[in-house]
């Protein structure tokens, strides 16, 4: 078992803590697993991306050539990491900041939601898209279970931070019931 | 009588023990080239004035090379004295 | 055994000296090693430890060249140019047998460069890097838990030998995080007689690097070169992946031996047969296992994050006949395992002279 | 009547002659802070440190553990000393290019930080070890190799002065210069190094001594033209006083 994939987006959406939860759930299922966050000059704001690679054996490179998944929050990352995607790989976009056109691979497996407004509706707080995302990404790829997520949050949502759990919850679970639901449209 | 010691096979006849002996009781020995190659600085006791046991000598002496001795009894060493004295 | 935990390589290393009993930390900061002193900062006083941050980095070398003549375990961590202006006091540490451990976190180089991942202070490490006829111990880790392992061993060997140790990692390798098992060996700190403490009930005791009198720092040198020779006869950390009747050998050391594994997992999937051979530590260089692998295959692939500084150890080590290419990113871009493979079958192709030149990757 | 013996070496300082030339005051401040040594019997526990210049030997002279440390970072090895061995009492002791020039950034945060050590500071307004070149804290007009017209404030600048320039700092408990020309001026700087000593003792933060010293050598002068110039010139230059002394809470 191998898959690699680039979760990117602006400063401040999340997008390496999403990385973080994805390889302690990854590590809970006893694999080996790799984060890697993209360092640049800039400390805050701009462009925000880590790479995550999980595998049953023992990880050579940390980074992604051509990555299994990409889950690009903002448009930026979107145009700077589709290209490198694996063909037949997972794209996932929110539209809420990214317009689907923007897309210019068909060879891909792709979700679009909106991420954001689904968090803002459906959880109460617009700064759960990176969750929501998150759900949709395991479900589909399941590289990890859901449950297992679930488990990780633990690590993460720990005394004053404890109180966001049940929305991260939420949220993961939104994203996984869109996956579901847009699977059974098809 | 109070009197002093120089090691003098140390001396390097810098001469600042001469110059602050209050009684001039010190001098360079011109006779004698000690081993460091210097004339030394030689203690002569004057009994008309004699030595005050007052180390000034031994204060100035930058290669601590002067020992004092004093009639008085009990006496302190001059050179190790409270902090605050 | 301990759980597996996810730690980021920088806070692992932190955890692996406090592990070593290390609980004086003296550095000034410099990007991309600042998550040491920050993490440190807030560890060291939970385990009666200290944290100065120091006014420099010529500071921050000789507060560790103070605590380690007191005894300590200590250490300093900074980046090329920081390491740079530690050079001073590394001469005098070595020159003295003062053990410490000073940690690169490596930026690109020559100048303020970039703080990007790069190989480019190998040289400057391996070669002494300060004055005089000296070598500091070069211990380089290629992933999260080695951060955590050769921090200890590092803390081991510069005591052992009385000479400051050097970890060689960079920005991948202190970013990154993976899941590592926390296991300290026990603890067992060496009697340092030598060490000075006051001369309570003993004589006084000198630490010092200037000899003056005739003979007597040729002698010192030589006592120096003995101890050296030891480290490379007992202390060599070299890692290889080997096979029957290998086609090309690569080696690679650090964080771009990470990419170099991935390169080598894709050749033997297409049937390239391909062995491995990555120094862990840089000085003592393992020379004799490349002569003795290098025997065994004529072809040898150096992969390095620089213009060929590792590859000239090679170079010097290889058995007579063999030849090194060298495949580069000197400029904090990091080869990836596609042009590793292609270079691999490039070199299968070329038939048996290869010449030793130098490729972009 | 029997006599006494009132004035001898301190038992910290090594029955070895000095290698330092005739006429230069850096035996005398060994011996002071030897004597200071002795008399609050701390010398098992006491690590001095040296920079580099003249004083280096030190460790020939003084019979308690010494540490050589590189030009300037004394204060910053002395910091790492009394981190670890906070029970022990740290000096350096430093010349005026050792800590006014190359060490000046290790001595000011040393110092600003507190750092509960002792620095004993030569100034004997030249590079003395090296041959006599212009040191920061020559005087106006005196020539030096590398000032062979006089120090020009307009080229040079001015000579520095530190225990000044160090006692603001929040963290300096004790800061004092004092001379050693005249057996009146080592009597007060026997007090000056006493006090350095006990404000580390007492844990109150960092004490600083300059001493006024003589280098004949480098100057030019005989030993008794020294006394005249460190009592003209020098004196004017670098007024003697105790610029700072905590009080003992």
């Amino acid at each position: 078992m191998y898959y690699d994939v680039i979760l990117s987006g602006f400063g401040g959406q999340g997008v390496l803590l999403m990385g973080d939860i994805l390889a302690q759930a990854a590590m809970l299922e006893n694999r080996q697993v790799t984060w890697m966050p993209s360092y640049g000059v800039e400390m805050r704001g701009g462009a925000a991306s880590c790479t995550v690679v999980i595998s049953s054996k023992k990880i050579g490179s940390p980074l992604a050539e051509e990555p299994c998944g990409l889950i690009a929050m903002s448009k930026p990352s979107l145009l700077k990491f589709q290209d490198k995607i694996k063909s037949g790989g997972l794209l996932i976009v929110n539209t809420s900041f990214v317009e689907p056109e923007m897309i210019t691979r068909e060879d891909l497996k792709k979700i679009c939601l909106p991420a954001s407004e689904i968090s803002y509706r459906e959880v109460g707080d617009y700064k759960m898209a990176n969750a929501v995302l998150l759900g949709a990404f395991v479900s589909f790829s399941r590289v990890v279970t859901l449950r297992r997520v679930e488990e990780a949050l633990d690590v993460f949502f720990r005394e004053e931070k404890q109180k966001l759990l049940p929305l991260m919850l939420k949220a993961l679970q939104r994203g996984s019931r869109y996956v579901l639901e847009m699977d059974g449209g098809s | 009588m109070n009197r002093i010691e120089i090691r003098d096979e140390s001396c390097k006849g810098c001469q600042y023990c001469l110059i602050f002996c209050p009684r001039e009781l010190l001098q360079i020995d011109k006779s004698r080239i000690n081993v460091l190659g210097y004339n030394p600085a030689r203690f002569v006791d004057n009994p008309e004035k004699p030595c005050l046991g007052c180390a000034l000598c031994a204060e100035i002496c930058p290669d601590a090379l002067i020992e004092v001795y004093r009639k008085k009894k009990g006496a302190v060493k001059a050179n190790v004295r409270t902090p605050n004295t | 055994m301990s759980e597996r935990q996810i730690l980021k390589g920088c806070v692992a290393l932190a955890e692996g000296a406090i592990a070593a009993g290390y609980r004086f930390y003296f550095g000034y900061p410099i990007t991309p090693q600042n998550d040491i002193p920050e993490y440190l900062s807030a560890r060291l006083p939970q385990v009666g430890g200290v944290f100065i941050q120091a006014e420099s980095e010529v500071a921050s070398i000789n507060m560790l060249l103070g605590a380690a003549a007191a005894g300590a375990r200590a250490m300093t961590s900074s980046s090329g140019p920081g390491i740079s202006l530690m050079q001073e006091g590394l001469s005098y540490m070595a020159g003295s047998e003062l053990p410490g451990l000073v940690v690169n976190i490596t930026r690109i180089g020559p100048g303020l460069g970039g703080i990007a991942a790069s190989q480019g202070d190998y040289r400057q490490a391996t070669r002494g890097g300060g004055h005089g006829d000296y070598h500091l111990i070069v211990l380089a880790p290629n992933s999260v838990q080695e951060m955590y392992d050769l921090t200890i061993k590092a803390f081991y060997l510069a005591d052992k030998y009385r000479n400051p140790a050097m970890i060689l990692a960079d920005a991948i390798l202190g970013q990154m995080k993976e899941p590592i098992f926390l296991n300290p060996p026990p603890l067992v700190l060496p009697e340092k007689p030598w060490a000075l403490t006051g001369a309570r009930g003993k004589k006084a005791q000198l630490i010092k690097s200037l000899y003056l009198a005739d003979g007597e720092m040729e002698q010192h040198n030589w006592h120096l070169y003995e101890k050296y020779r030891r480290l490379e006869r007992e202390e060599v950390l070299v890692e290889t992946d080997l096979q029957e009747k290998m086609d090309v050998l690569l080696v690679s050391f650090g964080s771009c031996s990470r990419m170099v594994q991935s390169a080598l997992d894709l050749a033997r999937s297409r049937g390239i047969r391909v062995g491995f051979l990555r120094p862990i530590s840089l000085y003592p260089f393992p020379q004799q296992a490349v002569r003795e692998v290098s025997r065994e295959v004529g072809k040898v692939l150096v992969v390095e994050m620089n213009t060929g500084q590792m590859w000239d150890d090679v170079r010097l080590s290889l058995y007579p006949g063999c030849r090194a290419r060298l495949l580069a990113r000197p400029g904090g871009g990091i080869p990836a395992p596609g042009q590793i493979l292609a270079e691999i079958e490039n070199l299968v192709k070329a038939g048996d002279g290869i010449d030793e030149s130098v490729h972009q990757a | 009547m029997a006599l006494t013996k009132v004035f001898t070496r301190p038992d910290s300082l090594r029955d070895i002659n000095f290698h330092f030339c005739p006429g230069c005051h850096h035996g005398t401040a060994h011996r002071l802070i030897c004597e200071a040594i002795d008399y609050y019997g701390i010398r098992e526990r006491t690590i001095g440190i040296p920079g580099v210049g003249c004083g280096v030997f030190l460790y020939n002279y003084f019979d308690l553990d010494v540490c050589e440390a590189p030009h300037g970072r004394a204060p910053a090895v002395a910091t790492g000393f009394k981190r670890v061995l906070p029970q022990n009492i740290i000096f350096t002791y430093q010349g005026d290019g050792d800590l006014g020039s190359i060490g000046m950034s290790e001595v000011i945060h040393t110092a600003n930080r507190g750092e509960n050590i002792t620095v004993f500071f030569i100034n004997n307004s030249v590079y003395g070890m090296t041959g006599g070149q212009m040191a920061p804290t020559t005087l106006l007009g005196q020539r030096t190799t590398t000032t062979p017209y006089g120090r020009d404030f307009r080229t040079e600048g001015y000579p520095i002065r530190m225990a000044e320039m160090l006692a603001p700092l929040e963290g300096v408990a004790f800061a004092a210069r004092v001379s050693l020309h005249t057996p009146t001026q080592v009597k007060k700087a026997r007090k000056a190094v006493l006090r350095a000593l006990d404000i580390q003792i007492k844990n109150m933060g960092f004490s600083f001594v300059e001493f006024l010293c003589a280098c004949p050598t480098n100057w030019g002068l005989s030993p008794r033209q020294c006394i005249e110039k460190i009592d003209g010139e020098m004196l004017q230059s670098f007024p003697l006083g105790t610029y700072k002394n905590r009080q003992d809470s």
